[in-house]
């Protein structure tokens, strides 16, 4: 239904960033928290909107802008993000001197992009919301300003991202030189009518899947990965980890579940894609092993985590993908927290020695940490283990066995660096002391949501699985 | 009254979740009271399920209760509900009732430990999810509490991680159980693609219904079996379980004897149709069974550790469950998982009881001549040893000749002969362990003996308890000469247990199967007497003494060395060579060298991450160009 | 469209080929004879480049942003009557976005050229 | 008349010649330039598609594609700048802080 209701949300969030802007410019406060409260009332009603709207198919610029329910599933996964992002950034800001006002109104301005993104099927439209998305990211990974990591960080990330997006744009080109078009339909479309795919086709199709190859990170194109992480503000670690990774694979769903009942030629993109699951599990596990700095593990851990995806997305099982999500972004925030909530004026503790003896210095934090790393490692009863469940069982059901073996076995060496933290939290004297900042409420509050979610999709996932099934059911190809 | 089974598994949990809370703030009797309380309740409403269960019709098998469809992808569905039938009953009654004396005994045993509520909080945590293990209806739940037992096992292994030993074992075991893990999911994977459910009556209907192909059903068995092999510490995956010892005793007594290693037998116990319907599968069951059997009773010959040689005991008696099973007599293996229980822990405890009375001495050259310090704990370790040995009229007797006469029967004479080797090795590590702790002069350290004393009753209580179950234990289960209503066990168990090609011999041959078996586990424990009791001291004396018998005596010093030449020195020199090159070179080769492999290439991998934006940006170019050519050509 | 295929291949592998040869062959030291701009052998009297103040960069990305988002205004004078009333509604919208940027430049104190 | 294909092979060249002096080049800006003539190389591969199939989509891309470069040079060059005063230098070599 062609309707202005489709613009609500994405307008909601930019109003919201520029009134943010302006207040931050023109109320000149030391103390920027009441910022982060209007982005959250902000970031409220704009999901207000999104489940207004479920169900509902609004669209508008002629089906530029399509709000089905797959799309608004993965926007207000995503809004839900950005305000536990927010929350965990409160504090974090006036403690490691990163006290900007912008940076909320960055990270609403990098949520619009990917509302963009996830909303469109249109490759050009999508390219735009990807990088509206990236100039945020860049600016947000360079926050610390007087740190070197942080500025190195949000250099790599800006050098390489841009990079990754010529290709996606020249690959844009080479498929619009193929149908005259950038509307996925119509490429599927014209796909169908042709025999075989022309060289052209398939340098083009190759390109993108390298654009967004990069943004979710996957072996080759994940080399920037670790340095971002480990360099960019922790909460902004968190928000990569899951933001730009969700919106990857958005795109990815709506790219090539068409494509792949293009009867000819789409095996081979499938047995590449094959491929590329394959390495990023690997690799991303057996690096994995060998980081003391645990953002760095975990930046390779998501690495591995992307990989697990790409097998959900080679089985074609749309909605084990999503609960992944889900249970991703709970676990995945979780653990950032914990690692957040490990820190004091100016002094983050990030690396494995400095969390020896924590387990009973800090026992809520300790306990709750552990929880998220069993549930990232796949243990039940938490949600991980679900979201690998169905990821494995859906891909041994469309008859991927080796690949899920290949899973199966690398998600058991992630065991082991998981574990380590572990170890070291409960098991090691702590070696030098580790004092941290306790009045943060709202990263507690963090923490508590993200266990809660974490177990409750681990026990009682049904009502999650429903709304994905909608979701799923109304994957609109325009 | 037979609805109610559902909460078994839930008053540990619970309790244990209220010991996470609050444990800390608790005074060490409440906490004490509150655990055992807990186990001993759930022990109760397993009575009350177990008597309800005998009255109802055997088509009402297996009760059901459903909590919460716990999962529903597509049509892959997991239920949260728990089953109660004959097995189970079985099991949850060992689980409970063995764990309620166990928690007893630690009350006494952990008294002194400054992290007492840690560890009921976790063996609370085991029970709750040893139960969710035996008591799921469903393989995904059995799964759920596999993993659970594992983990607990590993913090409770790794309870005193102060010591470094103690943390390595636990991490050993922990990768150890991983591999097989490996292979149990994906035999879940596989039952599900050929099943499509995992629910337990459903994949006995399919393979009732034959939907299942001889060959797949190899397939699935083996994958299950490869988790079994972890979690039961059969060859090759056995090694974690000796070093497991680190752990408290009452824990290697709960976990490594009683419960958590019988998981195994227990899922191919609860899988037979699978297991009997590919015949590959139960042979090799039976084999790999039948090696471990002996192969570990071989190395409990040589060592001087006590725990150590319970330990191998533990593996070896396992290889016996998994015989029964292989051999189709899954009755039988059941039958001696349950008595086991009994006389195993009991084993354990009063070694552990021994260690309390000598400030953790573990060494049996360090001891000798216990018996008259220890009145409490020398019989009942006694009564274990005997019943472990096979002597007639206890416990062990019955269950350990019920499999071997089902392995004779079913014509796999190499695993009989496997199986009877091992009596005569069994009963003679053990009474080389009873004669060497309390009979002989006393090898005590001075400092040691200044304050031995024996344990206090809440220990040697329960020791009581167990012993007098070790020896009547038994008596569920005939054998079959005394015809075939009087094994109440089995015929307990056949609602679940549907195999039917239990051969049958007639009665002389069974007879001379038992009595060929009493006779070598005499014959064992004959030998351990000469060795440990005669042996040392005797020739000297004589000589002193009675210069006429010198002769005869001399020819009986002979003789002893004959024997000593001929039988135990190959025997102990071979398990010697055994144990050091097998098991400490390939096996924990292996596991280390896997390890190491996996590190090695994360070091190789990690080498291109230099850190250079034009290195990364090199290898995104490979990336593209590989990528190109893979899809142009 | 061989050829275009050709080509990606050709260069491809080719400008790989020189890049490894070159990271093989090529002597990595350095030294700051080397390093020095050459300006007709006689060594240089200042720096290559002396840096400008950061105020003009600002000015700069700020005159490069605004400038560009004009372009915008051309195709949609071009069909301004066929968009009609929404066309000039969206459009004034990116102008009040741009707006808002600009004052928050303002504001910023990107303008002031000396403090 | 030109045919489209001429276009495409420059701009396929244009293409590989940015991509490899991405990384042959030691100097930021310079990678940074070599990013723009990739997307130049795009925007020429638009416009001759557009004019062989005579729509005029292919030019608006065109405009949206200059925009977003001309935006991603002014976040890009802040950033450059920002690691210009902290290091003192803009060779690419030296940033390196962060490996392994």
């Amino acid at each position: 239904m062609n309707s202005l209701n489709a613009m609500f949300p994405l307008l909601t969030l930019i109003v919201g960033a520029l009134l943010v802007l302006i207040l931050e410019v023109s109320i000149k406060r030391e103390n920027k928290t009441y910022l982060a409260f209007i982005s959250i009332i902000f970031l409220m009603i704009c999901g207000f909107f999104c489940v207004q709207s479920w169900g509902k198919d609004f669209s508008y610029f002629n089906n530029h802008l399509y709000l089905d329910n797959f799309a608004l599933f993965f926007s207000i996964v995503l809004i839900i993000t950005t305000i536990l992002v927010t929350l965990i950034s409160m504090k974090y800001l006036s403690l490691q001197n990163t006290n900007v006002g912008e940076y909320y109104a960055l990270l609403l301005l990098a949520l619009s992009g990917m509302l963009i993104m996830v909303s469109s099927s249109d490759l050009i439209v999508i390219f735009l919301g990807l990088e509206v998305l990236s100039m945020s990211s860049y600016t947000l990974a360079g926050l610390k300003r007087d740190d070197q990591k942080s500025s190195e960080a949000a250099l790599k990330y800006f050098l390489l991202g841009s990079f990754a997006s010529a290709f996606l744009v020249y690959g844009l080109a080479l498929l619009y030189g193929v149908s005259n078009s950038t509307s996925i339909a119509v490429i599927i479309d014209h796909f169908k009518t042709e025999s075989s795919l022309s060289f052209m086709a398939f340098a083009g199709l190759g390109l993108v899947i390298v654009g967004f190859g990069f943004k979710i990170a996957v072996v080759p194109f994940h080399m920037w990965t670790p340095d971002v992480y480990q360099g960019a503000p922790t909460p902004i670690t968190a928000f990569f980890s899951i933001g730009p990774k969700a919106v990857g694979f958005a795109v990815l769903v709506r790219l090539l579940y068409p494509f792949w009942h293009v009867a000819y030629d789409s095996e081979v993109i499938f047995s590449l894609l094959w491929i590329i699951s394959a390495l990023t599990m690997i690799i991303g596990n057996l690096i994995a092993l060998r980081q003391t700095n645990i953002k760095r593990m975990l930046a390779y851990s998501s690495i591995a985590h992307a990989g697990y995806l790409m097998v959900a997305i080679l089985s074609q099982d749309t909605s084990s993908l999503m609960f992944y999500f889900v249970v991703y972004l709970f676990m995945n925030i979780g653990a950032f927290a914990a690692v957040i909530a490990l820190g004091k004026k100016d002094k983050e503790y990030l690396e494995l020695d400095d969390y020896a003896g924590i387990g009973f210095k800090y026992p809520w934090i300790g306990a709750t940490f552990a929880v998220f790393l069993f549930s990232l490692a796949g243990f039940p009863p938490t949600g991980g283990f679900l979201a690998k469940f169905y990821v494995f069982s859906a891909a041994v059901r469309e008859g991927l066995v080796s690949l899920v073996i290949i899973g199966v076995l690398a998600s058991l060496v992630s065991v082991y660096y998981y574990l380590r933290i572990i170890v070291y939290m409960y098991m090691r004297e702590p070696t030098h002391e580790v004092d941290i900042n306790l009045e943060n409420p709202a990263l507690f509050l963090v923490l508590f949501l993200c266990l809660y979610g974490v177990l409750q999709l681990g026990i009682f996932p049904g009502n999650i699985l429903l709304i994905i099934k909608q979701a799923v059911s109304s994957i609109a190809f325009l | 009254m037979t609805d109610i089974f559902w909460i078994i598994p839930l008053i540990p949990g619970l309790s244990s979740l209220i010991l996470v809370i609050f444990g800390t703030k608790l005074p060490k009797k409440y906490i004490s009271i509150q655990a055992c309380a807990a186990v001993f309740a759930s022990f109760v409403v397993s009575v009350i399920s177990f008597i309800g269960l005998k009255q109802i019709p055997h088509e009402a098998y297996p009760l059901i209760k459903n909590l919460y469809p716990w999962i529903q992808s597509g049509d892959f569905k997991a239920a949260l509900s728990f089953q109660f039938d004959p097995l189970t009953a079985v099991m949850a009654l060992v689980v409970t009732g063995v764990g309620f004396i166990i928690h007893v005994y630690s009350i006494g045993y952990m008294a002194k430990d400054k992290s007492y509520a840690r560890f009921f909080q976790n063996m609370n945590l085991f029970t709750f999810s040893m139960l969710i293990l035996v008591m799921g209806s469903n393989l995904v739940l059995m799964f759920v509490g596999w993993e659970g037992v594992g983990l607990c096992s590993y913090l409770l292994i790794g309870f005193w991680f102060e010591k470094h030993s103690a943390a390595n074992a636990g991490k050993k075991a922990f990768i150890v159980n991983r591999i097989g893990d490996a292979g149990f999911i994906l035999g879940i994977l596989f039952i599900f693609i050929y099943v499509g459910s995992v629910e337990f009556r459903a994949i006995n209907e399919a393979i009732g219904g034959g939907h299942i192909t001889q060959s797949i059903a190899t397939l699935i068995a083996l994958l299950l079996f490869v988790g079994a092999v972890g979690k039961s510490a059969q060859i090759p995956l056995y090694v974690w379980l000796p070093d497991a010892m680190e752990g408290p005793t009452p824990v290697s007594a709960l976990i490594h004897a009683a419960t958590m290693v019988t998981a195994g037998v227990y899922m191919v116990a609860r899988m037979n149709l699978l297991y009997t319907l590919s015949g590959t599968a139960a042979n090799i069951v039976a084999l790999v069974g039948a090696i471990t059997a002996f192969y570990a009773a071989t190395m409990a010959l040589t060592q001087n550790d006590i725990k150590r040689v319970l330990a191998y005991s533990t593996i070896s008696q396992l290889g016996y469950m998994f015989i029964g099973c292989g051999v189709g007599a899954y009755a039988a293996g059941i039958f001696h998982l349950y008595t086991h229980a009994f006389f195993k822990s009991l084993l354990f405890l009063s070694a552990g009881s021994v260690m309390h009375a000598l400030s953790g001495e573990l060494n049996m050259q360090k001891m000798g001549g216990l018996k008259k310090y220890l009145p409490r704990t020398f019989p009942v370790f006694l009564i274990g040893a005997i019943a472990i040995s096979g002597v007639p009229f206890l416990s062990g007797f019955f269950s350990k000749d019920a499999i071997l006469t089902s392995a004779f029967a079913n014509g796999n004479y190499l695993v009989w002969a496997l199986g009877i080797a091992t009596v005569v090795l069994t009963a003679f590590y053990m009474f080389r362990l009873i004669f060497l702790t309390f009979f002989g002069q006393e090898r005590l350290d001075p400092e040691v003996k200044k304050h031995l004393h024996e344990s206090p009753p809440v220990m040697t209580i329960p020791l009581q308890i167990l012993a007098f179950f070790s020896i009547v234990a038994g008596y569920v289960g005939l054998p079959l000469v005394f015809g075939k209503k009087l094994n109440l066990f089995g015929h307990f168990l056949e609602p679940v247990i549907k195999v039917s090609h239990e051969a049958h011999l007639n009665l002389s041959t069974e007879c001379l199967l038992i009595l060929f078996s009493v006779a070598v586990a005499l014959f064992g424990i004959y030998l351990a007497y000469i060795f440990y009791i005669k042996k040392p001291q005797t020739p000297h004396n004589l000589v002193a003494k009675f210069p006429t018998l010198y002769k005869l005596l001399y020819n009986k010093y002979y003789v002893d060395e004959i024997y000593n030449a001929t039988i135990v020195q190959p025997m102990i020199k071979g398990s010697e060579f055994v144990y050091d090159n097998f098991d400490l070179k390939v096996i924990d080769g292996t596991l280390n060298g896997s390890a190491k492999t996996t590190g090695f290439f994360g070091k190789f991998f990690s080498y291109f991450q230099t850190g250079l934006i034009k290195d990364y940006a090199l290898i995104f170019l490979l990336g593209v160009i590989l990528l190109l050519g893979y899809l142009l050509f | 469209m061989i050829e275009l295929f050709l080509v990606f291949l050709v260069f491809g592998f080719v400008g790989a080929l020189m890049v490894v040869v070159n990271k093989i062959l090529g002597p990595r030291k350095t030294n700051p004879t080397k390093e020095m701009p050459y300006e007709c052998g006689s060594p240089p009297l200042q720096e290559g480049i002396n840096p400008f103040p950061i105020k003009y960069y600002l000015v700069a990305f700020l005159f490069l942003l605004f400038d560009i988002e004009v372009v915008f205004l051309f195709p949609w004078a071009l069909v301004f009557k066929e968009v009609g009333m929404t066309g000039v509604i969206l459009m004034f919208a990116y102008i009040f976005i741009l707006l808002m940027g600009f004052i928050y430049a303002w504001k910023k104190g990107a303008f002031q050229w000396e403090k | 008349m030109v045919p489209t294909s001429y276009f495409i092979i420059l701009s396929a060249i244009l293409f590989v010649l940015g991509a490899f002096a991405f990384f042959v080049k030691r100097d930021l800006i310079t990678q940074f330039l070599c990013i723009e003539v990739m997307l130049s190389a795009a925007n020429l591969a638009f416009i001759a598609f557009a004019k062989s199939a005579s729509s005029l989509d292919g030019q608006i891309i065109v405009i949206f594609i200059i925009t977003v470069a001309a935006a991603e040079a002014a976040v890009g060059l802040a950033i450059i700048l920002l690691v210009y005063r902290q290091k003192k230098t803009i060779k690419s070599e030296d940033m390196n802080l962060m490996k392994g």
